[in-house]
């Protein structure tokens, strides 16, 4: 059962968090691996090991800076993910216990995912290369088509439970699951989510067709934080579904904290498994879905929600 | 010292592979990849994330400078292989494990670079930036550490009159044809001219020269083109399917590629999402094909040619499966290489990159040979 | 934290953006030095407010202050493409004529 | 205590960071040097109790910026590399006013007898806030939306390079429309 006056944790309590969304984003890792090597027709038990291996070799590999480079910018932008994500979390409650309980906890949540665009675009546009420089603006671009979408599509929890605090939003789905009456304010969340980690089909900013676009001159532990921000990213935008969309810390037998870990891994792996899929969305093509189809879309979900709330008073 | 060897072998297990394909390599770059997988080991998009540099093939005509550039570029430790035909590939992975593992060398070779000022920091990202020299600006200034900065363009798309950056494209990037490369002028991400050209080939010769007479490694070349397609599209399920049809046909199994070929295509043709993404990127209509003397089969969007790409493998992988034999597969017409700039124009990066892949690996050089423009 | 302390932080920012916004000749400059003005002004209103007079009804100028920062902004770079797509130009000085 | 180091922090922040703007050689770095002022300034609303305000000038802000930093690029055309420029003019005119204004405003902030506090805040700040824009308040609301919309249609008619009429012709009937890229809705 979710306490709806949770606990502030200490700074033990912070760390906890931090380790626990690295496990999470360290799970996905490996879950990507297994999902990898099974689609190879390869044995799953080489990539367990595999983030250890990639870790260690990033960690060994030099730094590099192309000529001409803003170094600073550059290592902010890389650097800033991780720590974007974990600020993310500070405000999702686990059980009883939350880090920071912000009355604005969504909106805080909200300005953490947009203070992605600027550390993508820093990372694009530091090393001073064309590619890198190209997939920085495709992800302006597409965070122009997904932000919009994503900002209306929190509001519909927020105005389901008439508040803007986390750990209000999830105790008032007790009986029904916001998920189950807002289904396109979750799809089009879930779909922020996989843009602002650079995940899956909105992977473009990192794609191929531009030789890795703000990879691609990432090398050493530079890339390792940034690959490491991206998996963060992605495990702090399915622990943010959790208490919004999927009941928080309701469910039967197990306490709470247990359930919000459940949700949030299966929410996690989904997203991971949707990875090799689907095919990139250009971003050119985004731009006119995000705002013709999604943005009505939520927008009618959000009254919707609206007028239920209005009418039960 | 126990630990020290626990870290590098541990690192050395997921070492990248910067693959280098001279003109007229292919087998010898699949096989190498195949080789590559085997140990484990994965192949790299970009020098700064490679720990080895495997170079397949001749080095021949201003491939050498490549080369050399993007070996600076490797952020180190690294290691060089050099493989010249179908079979050597394992063996010099192993040696660039050896050279990958021994401490004492790469920092020696650390400490060299470092002493000459040319670390890994110094490169200039090797195919990133245009060194075509033309740019002699008066204002020394406007070039720091010189590059010239982006100048204002007579013609722009947005009417902005801005930015007209030049940029080599090529010769080595992924999913892209060995010994090619773009000259283009980019607004942002759009290509505004762009001029192809071979580097790296004999004089007069095709960019790749033409497949050995093997009814198998044709089909498995075919089935390479449709997996670039398909990665550059961003769709690695599909790509890895494509990939595994070839690696089962460089293994003579012909019928397990057919059945992998025919679900790809069924899956391609039905997959709303690709079609999305595809259509209308690099649409080329009968008129223009006939203008810059293609083919009929080049006609359509990236996700039209796509679909004459695997048909063309089908085809040959059905070839090689009927007979068993090495019976000679049905040619497919060239695509002239000065074709290829004019197609480019007025695509952004991304959809050009799509174009170049989906037109295929037989590109041929203008009958005059380009070897000014190439820039060698 | 008093009201003085609070205001002097904004009375510096507010002088640094009208430093920006008078000495700067490229129309993006400019516009980051009113930015830097309207970003003192919020500081100095959400000093006032809260130690003033904090009713609910004041917090409601800072939220109209916001909304007046993003219009400038949005209006701002609207006129500087106009003007860069007629003139080739991004300098406030090469615009005087707009006025007359 | 802990409240006064974290208010005079982000308070240097923000004034240093605004500095910045002006004085660094990048435009990168003016733009992002400005938006962390801008975070700076909406921490210390957060201090001052008033966590809306403060979380949407961060999230707004940021935003602004990273869209600023494209346009700054655009018309500056520079590369990473640190370029040394000055494009100031009237420097010594415009450091003589600003920091006469500068000593008047603190002269102001610090002489002025300002009134004592009336009134206690709301319990939940927030929800009065939006009590009071969606009550009392909610002509400042009717008012601010159309101001909203026009700006965006505003701007993008003076920005566009083409109009309707270059895009579905002269009627206006054209279809598909002339553009030289398809939209991802498949018009």
């Amino acid at each position: 059962m979710p306490d709806p006056q949770p606990v502030t944790v200490g700074p033990g309590g912070v760390a906890a968090a931090g380790g626990i969304l690295l496990a999470l984003a360290l799970a996905a890792v490996v879950l990507d691996g297994v999902l990898a090597a099974r689609a190879a027709g390869l044995p799953a038990g080489a990539a367990v090991a595999r983030p250890l291996d990639e870790t260690v070799r990033l960690l060994r590999q030099r730094r590099r800076a192309p000529v001409s480079s803003d170094v600073l910018l550059w290592r902010l932008g890389g650097g800033g993910l991780v720590v974007v994500a974990l600020l993310m979390v500070a405000v999702v409650p686990l059980g009883r216990w939350v880090v920071a309980d912000l009355d604005v906890g969504v909106v805080w949540f909200n300005a953490m995912d947009v203070a992605v665009w600027v550390l993508v675009w820093l990372v694009g546009w530091g090393p001073n290369s064309v590619h890198s420089l190209v997939g920085g603006y495709r992800f302006l671009a597409l965070a122009l088509a997904y932000e919009l979408p994503l900002m209306f599509a929190i509001v519909a929890p927020a105005v389901g439970a008439a508040s803007l605090r986390v750990a209000d939003v999830a105790a008032a789905q007790e009986g029904l699951w916001f998920v189950v009456w807002m289904p396109v304010a979750f799809v089009v969340y879930c779909l922020g989510v996989l843009a602002f980690s650079l995940w899956g089909p909105f992977a473009v900013p990192l794609g191929r067709d531009v030789a890795g676009g703000v990879l691609a001159e990432l090398s050493g532990v530079d890339r390792l934080l940034v690959q490491a921000g991206r998996y963060a990213l992605l495990a702090a935008g399915a622990a943010f579904a959790v208490p919004m969309f999927l009941g928080g810390g309701s469910g039967p037998v197990l306490p709470g904290w247990a359930w919000v870990l459940v949700k949030t891994v299966l929410l996690l792996g989904a997203l991971v498994a949707l990875r090799r899929r689907l095919p990139a969305v250009r971003p050119e093509l985004a731009m006119e879905v995000g705002w013709v189809v999604l943005l009505p879309a939520v927008l009618v979900q959000d009254l919707v929600v609206a007028v239920v709330v209005a009418a039960r008073g | 010292m126990g630990l020290r060897r626990w870290v590098v072998g541990r690192a050395v297990r997921a070492a990248r592979v910067l693959v280098v394909e001279c003109p007229g390599a292919r087998p010898a770059r699949m096989a190498a990849e195949q080789a590559v997988a085997a140990r484990g080991w994965r192949i790299a998009q970009t020098p700064a994330s490679a720990d080895v540099l495997l170079v397949v093939g001749e080095v021949r005509g201003g491939l050498d400078e490549v080369v050399d550039r993007l070996w600076e570029a490797l952020p180190g430790p690294r290691a060089r292989a050099d493989v010249r035909t179908e079979g050597d590939a394992a063996a010099a992975l192993a040696r660039a494990a050896a050279v990958l593992v021994d401490g004492r060398g790469q920092r020696a070779d650390a400490e060299q670079r470092d002493a000459a000022g040319a670390g890994p920091g110094d490169d200039t990202g090797g195919h990133d930036h245009d060194d075509t020299g033309g740019h002699d600006h008066d204002d020394m200034d406007m070039a720091p550490d010189g590059i010239p900065l982006a100048e204002g363009a007579e013609q722009d798309r947005d009417g902005l009159e801005m930015d007209a950056l030049p940029v080599r494209l090529g010769p080595v990037l992924p999913d892209w044809p060995a010994g090619l490369v773009i000259d283009v002028v980019l607004h942002g991400d759009l290509v505004v001219t762009a001029a192809a050209a071979a580097v790296g080939g004999p004089e007069h010769d095709p960019v790749s020269e033409p497949l050995p007479e093997d009814t198998a490694t044709v089909a498995a070349a075919r089935c390479d083109d449709v997996a670039a397609v398909l990665a550059l599209a961003g769709w690695e399920e599909g790509a890895r399917a494509a990939r595994s049809a070839r690696d089962v046909l460089l293994a003579r199994r012909g019928d397990d590629a057919r059945a992998t070929l025919v679900d790809l295509r069924h899956r391609v043709e039905h997959s709303r999402w690709l079609r999305w993404s595809l259509a209308g990127t690099g649409t080329v209509t009968p008129e223009r094909a006939r203008d810059l003397g293609l083919a009929e089969d080049v006609v359509g969007d990236c996700r039209d040619r796509l679909l004459v790409l695997i048909t063309r493998a089908e085809a040959a992988a059905r070839r090689y499966g009927a007979s068993g034999l090495d019976a000679p597969v049905p040619d497919v017409p060239a695509v002239p290489l000065t074709a290829v700039g004019p197609l480019l124009e007025g695509c952004d990066l991304g959809a050009a990159r799509l174009v170049v892949a989906s037109l295929g690996s037989d590109l041929v050089p203008d009958p005059v040979p380009q070897r000014e423009a190439a820039g060698a | 934290m008093t009201l003085q302390t609070v205001l002097l932080v904004a009375a510096a920012l507010f002088a640094v953006g009208l430093y920006g916004a008078i000495s700067q000749q490229v129309v993006v400059m400019v516009m980051m030095g009113l930015e830097v003005m309207v970003n003192a002004v919020l500081l100095a209103a959400g000093a006032m407010w809260w130690f003033l007079a904090p009713d609910p009804a004041g917090q409601v100028l800072l939220l109209v202050v916001l909304a007046a920062m993003t219009v400038e902004m949005a209006a701002g770079f609207a006129v500087a493409t106009l003007v860069h797509r007629h003139r080739g130009s991004d300098m406030t000085d090469s615009a005087t004529d707009l006025a007359g | 205590m802990l409240l006064d180091v974290a208010f005079w922090v982000l308070g240097l922040v923000a004034v240093a960071s605004a500095v910045l703007v002006f004085v660094v050689d990048s435009m990168a770095r003016a733009t992002y040097a400005l938006a962390l002022s801008f975070v700076a300034v909406g921490l210390a609303l957060l201090l001052l109790e008033q966590s809306y305000v403060g979380v949407v000038t961060v999230l707004m802000m940021l935003m602004e910026m990273a869209v600023m930093g494209v346009y700054m690029v655009m018309y500056m055309g520079m590369n990473p590399a640190l370029m040394p420029m000055s494009m100031v003019h009237d420097n010594r005119a415009a450091l003589g006013v600003s920091a006469a204004t500068f000593v008047v405003l603190a002269a102001g902030a610090l002489l002025v007898p300002w009134p004592v506090r009336r009134g206690v805040p709301a319990p939940d700040v927030t929800a009065a806030l939006g009590e009071a824009l969606m009550g009392r308040q909610m002509l400042v609301m009717v008012v601010v939306s159309p101001v909203m919309v026009a700006t965006i249609v505003t701007g993008v008619v003076l920005a566009a390079g083409r109009t309707r009429y270059d895009r579905f012709g002269d009627d206006l009937d054209a279809s598909p429309p002339r553009d030289p890229h398809r939209g991802g809705v498949g018009r």
